[in-house]
């Protein structure tokens, strides 16, 4: 497939901002900045971006705990995502979701989630929404390999299919559910077969490659917006870190890392664009400047507000109830 | 005034709104062409087809993630869980997204759902279909908790359940649906959070739930004979809680019995004896006493599990016990 | 596959056992003898006990709903089944249980189970603890194909295939659950293909010929005998009455009844019986005399038998703790 | 004596076991030769192997389900779920299973399995990672819940937990694990059912569990300075509950304060309240006062966590009121 710069542009700058989020957001943990737990997205940026550039504003997406690359590749407000890492007011969710609970709703963005598989069953509720509304929206569920043998996979699977939601799972097959490497969770090797049990059409993709993965998201929001239904897309790819921040990851093999780092979808991309003569290097130079800046701010914006007013804790529970506080 | 019963009661007003509102849909296992497991969406698939009133798969987490996803995005459901009993399978999808997500999110999402619930004993359903697992609702930040004990009450408040912009859980008990009762012509709905006293009287507050209600009536009556005079409250929503009404009543008896369905240990029962303890201790004049089911699965011999769940006697008895 | 004429004998009766069983539990529930629900196995004799003949006793079986075929098929015993229909102190489960939660550790029932999907889950743990002490034991997992869309369906499965547990997996496809056909539940016609989203082989057998599912358990058996692991067998298969007693099955069209009650699997074992010249006619007549017998007595039994004491209420729910009663 | 943290004697307790029954065994995510999320279960793949110490796919319904059916068959499984948080995932193989199967089948059928439940919050965990749930399983007849707050504690509660004939849920507190304590050279099993005066006092009872029993010590101490003599109880678990020990301490006291970490409205805490108003009401000279977390999900921010969270100021202060 041959893709228009402007495309490849927009990719790009989408990739390029969660590398630099994910690095600048491992080095904060690091330094104490930002509380909490951290699932970093570095090494799988072409998967959302190759994704959720395929969408609208007003599809939708689902994500998971190591959602941060999915929210910024759907358009998420880098400096409203990094406020909420350090748990101020002026957060996504005024500080009381954290790293693991970022929404916005105006994005189509239905939230991190700290559940494994929650996001399955969400993705097709938003799905039937959208097809019982009458819109052309869809919704794109991200989800990890492990996330898989969740049994609200299957259902999620079976209701998507037998209704023909406008839904599309895509699956990070990033070879581990923290410590469990895929060939100990499961029996099968490609995810995309488990689609075979639902009538669902499943593709895997090198999920490293941007276009790949892009080709594959075009078709299937296509499937999807005429009515044909859902379709499972696996895109391998790999975890350049632990499973969460202050994990070592032993128990991936040396050569294994070595191996991915050399198909490290952001040099790839790179060269794609400079390979390709649609990018000059200075042009490549300019956008990497601009994005080094975008997070620089993002940061300052986070530093400089303020934690959240203690009197919060009680509101947002319910629309029209506000708890009672202590008096301490 | 006409006649309806229970279960007609709930499908009324799941029929008034969804002939208002058509983002409000129904899902949930059998629930269309059969009617529900109870019957009480029969008729509604005929009216509104098969968009509005949708049979699922056995697959109570997305039936309940479907709800919270698609009330998410701006749909009105309805889900149905067959019996309550099964809220151990799709108790995630409640517990850690419909009822957080609003705060997690702080305040972007809206979840505007609602999962009817039938539960309670007495049709010999055994261990696994006869279960009151209210308590486990309330204890969740983010959930609201209905359970109606007349036909006029489950209608108004399953039409401010729909209304309402939170997760509601609609708790309605099986020996009930064909129970018939007046229906006021003018139909509005009961704001979550408003009791009613099902009777008024001067000697002991009871508090009743679901199918007690009945049963604290029954009593009342029979005290009555006795020169007992019993206050009888329904706070008909679990969450929010009608707390003045009952703190109200037991300044004026001094005196209360707690009766519900559940097994006594950790039950609904339990937090408002506490609640009133503590609000209530310079004005009480005799231990609270609660009426509960005993503490044990229910059985399936009839005999076993009349015995096992509470009725009118045991609160005769408690409130004798209170007025000793 | 040639048969033993003392395996179809022995077949024979187990199935003969489970037709008058459940056609006098149908009588008894319309009379009001038995409370509660009873969802009968007529129609589907020869799955349980195509399966079962091919167990030992200290096999396991984990059950459902629809569980009297179930447990006449492992040799449980037919008066103390009836008499907890009835919900007497003399029933298997001393009343406590009734139709749905029989269970007897010592055939190696674990219980019919009243929460769809819950089997699978317990004959995973089964399997395992067999694998685990070392036995040559495996263990049955019976459920419908409506309880196939249940995540527990899918988490039993990966489980069971990756520790290649001795786990038979045989689906009872009836075509329904409760008024939902499977065309209408799932997108997929043969449930023996969800086996490949776990690497487990399936097949597909006539669920009404008790001779095939016999030759496909034997076999299925062996393989988990010999630490193979799993297989998932489908059974296809007709209930010929309402999903429970109560239930007129509206949603069946007649033709379909009436084709598949041409399948019925009794007459069809005795057809075979009679034709291969191994069954006199008085022969049969004897056996299907003997086991009315022992059905009659099982009825007399239950209603010889009395309630349970109410103090038993309290008893059986933990090993070492008796509960408070209450003075009434 | 010896010095051991929090994790370290789970982690002793279940070794004992393992090295002296062959059929005790762990399975979970992460729990092989990770260690485990708190790294509790660590080096027991090494000392076991992969056979007694097995990690699981991310299938909470299947591991806990799996336990009932090991267990059922003649093991004595210990499953670990990461957080007790997901026990929504795992619900019905605990509820409508573990807990119902020796009541159903009439005594038949034993299941002796332990599951061990890392609850509590104060780590920016957010909402679905800092729970305290244990009041859903004390409303479960069938279930036996633990909750230690010590070293020594928590390895004689898994030794009994292990020994025990029926399902026990084992509550950790995850911001425990790496509290040291001493441990008696001579190892020997804490009974179910047993309390613990945590500390003697004669004017208020403070009833806590888990991490709240040291805030109450805290407390304790202050108060001492003031002049108030206050008796920590620490119930140890929560059924079968050691209700002599409370009644006894409160007869002596006259006042209670009940202090958990769970959100207050359908905690346990409620149903320490209620039983406790209701079998010593003639005895208390003040109302049962409650510290829980606020009835909020646990927010993100530390600041508001803290906040929501209760701590021993607000035992403190609530002592204060009861004496007033
Ligand atoms: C229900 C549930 N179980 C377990 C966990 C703990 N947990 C968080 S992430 C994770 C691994 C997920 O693996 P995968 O789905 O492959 O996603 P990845 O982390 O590789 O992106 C686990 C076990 C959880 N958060 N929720
Ligand atoms: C978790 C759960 N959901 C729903 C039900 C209600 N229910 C009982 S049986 C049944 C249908 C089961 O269909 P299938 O698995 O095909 O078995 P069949 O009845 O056809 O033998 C349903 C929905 C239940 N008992 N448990
Ligand atoms: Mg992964
Ligand atoms: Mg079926």
């Amino acid at each position: 497939m041959k893709l228009d710069k402007a495309i490849i542009k927009d990719m790009y700058i989408r990739m390029k901002r969660i590398r630099e989020f994910e690095t600048k957001a491992m080095n904060l943990f690091a330094e104490g900045a930002i509380p909490g737990f951290v699932h970093l997205y570095l090494g799988e940026e072409a998967v959302a971006t190759g994704v959720c550039q395929a969408l609208n504003d007003a599809d939708y997406i689902t994500s998971t705990h190591r959602g941060h690359g999915h929210i910024i590749a759907k358009g998420g407000d880098l400096k409203y995502m990094m406020a909420e890492l350090y748990g101020k007011e002026t957060g996504y969710c005024k500080g009381k979701g954290g790293s693991m609970h970022i929404a916005d709703a105006t994005k189509g963005i239905l939230g991190a989630n700290g559940i494994v598989g929650a996001g399955h069953n969400l993705a097709v509720g938003a799905g039937f929404s959208a097809q019982y509304r009458g819109t052309d929206q869809v919704c794109v569920c991200f989800f990890g390999d492990a996330s898989t043998n969740q049994g609200t996979f299957h259902e999620s699977m079976n209701l998507a299919s037998i209704w023909k939601l406008p839904v599309i799972f895509v699956c990070e097959n990033n070879g581990y559910g923290i410590s469990m490497s895929q060939a100990r969770h499961q029996a099968i090797k490609d995810i995309a077969d488990r689609g075979t049990a639902y009538g669902i059409p499943g593709i895997s993709v090198d999920g490293n490659d941007v276009i790949a993965v892009h080709e594959a998201a075009v078709e299937a929001v296509k499937r999807a917006r005429n009515g044909q239904g859902p379709t499972l897309i696996e895109c391998k790819t790999y975890r350049q870190r632990g499973h969460f921040e202050g994990d070592a990851g032993k128990y991936k093999p040396t050569e294994e890392q070595e191996m991915w780092m050399k198909k490290d979808p952001m040099p790839r991309i790179e060269k794609y664009m400079r390979d390709s003569d649609l990018f000059t290097a200075e042009e490549l130079a300019d956008l990497q400047d601009s994005v080094v800046k975008e997070i620089a701010e993002a940061i300052e914006f986070a530093n400089a507000s303020a934690y959240p007013e203690l009197s919060s804790a009680v509101k947002d529970i319910y629309f029209d109830i506000v708890e009672e506080v202590r008096s301490r | 005034m006409k006649k309806m019963t229970y279960g007609e009661a709930i499908r009324e007003g799941m029929r008034i709104r969804m002939l208002e509102d058509e983002n409000v849909c129904i899902f949930g296992e059998d629930v269309g062409a059969f009617g529900g497991c109870f019957g009480v969406t029969a008729g509604l698939f005929d009216e509104f087809g098969d968009k509005r009133v949708r049979d699922t798969p056995i697959s109570e987490g997305v039936i309940i993630g479907c709800a919270v996803g698609s009330a998410a995005t701006g749909l009105r459901p309805i889900a149905e869980l067959m019996f309550i009993d099964f809220l151990t399978v799709g108790m995630d999808q409640l517990v850690n997204q419909a009822a957080k997500m609003r705060y997690m999110f702080g305040g972007n999402i809206s979840v505007p759902m609602v999962v009817r619930l039938p539960g309670g004993g007495g049709v010999s359903a055994a261990a696994q279909h006869s279960q009151s697992l209210e308590a486990w609702l309330t204890h969740v930040p983010g959930l609201k908790v209905v359970y109606p004990s007349t036909p006029q009450d489950a209608l108004g408040l399953m039409l401010s359940a729909i209304d309402d912009e939170d997760p509601v859980m609609f708790v309605e008990h099986k020996a009930m649906y064909g129970m018939k009762g007046d229906v006021d012509d003018v139909i509005v709905p009961i704001k979550l959070g408003v009791g009613d006293i099902k009777r008024a009287g001067t000697d002991v507050t009871v508090v009743a739930t679901g199918k007690m209600v009945h049963d604290a009536l029954k009593a009342a009556a029979k005290l009555e004979q006795e020169g007992i005079s019993v206050e009888v409250i329904d706070p008909r929503t679990l969450y929010p809680l009608d707390k003045q009404m009952i703190f109200n009543s037991i300044e004026k008896t001094t005196r209360v019995v707690i009766a519900t369905e559940e097994v006594k240990r950790g039950s609904f029962a339990g937090e408002l004896a506490a609640m009133i303890s503590e609000a209530c201790f310079f004005n009480l004049d005799a231990p609270i006493k609660r009426v509960n089911a005993l503490d044990t699965p229910i059985p399936f011999a009839p005999n076993l599990e009349n015995f096992v769940l509470p009725n009118d006697v045991d609160i005769y008895n408690a409130v004798k016990e209170v007025m000793a």
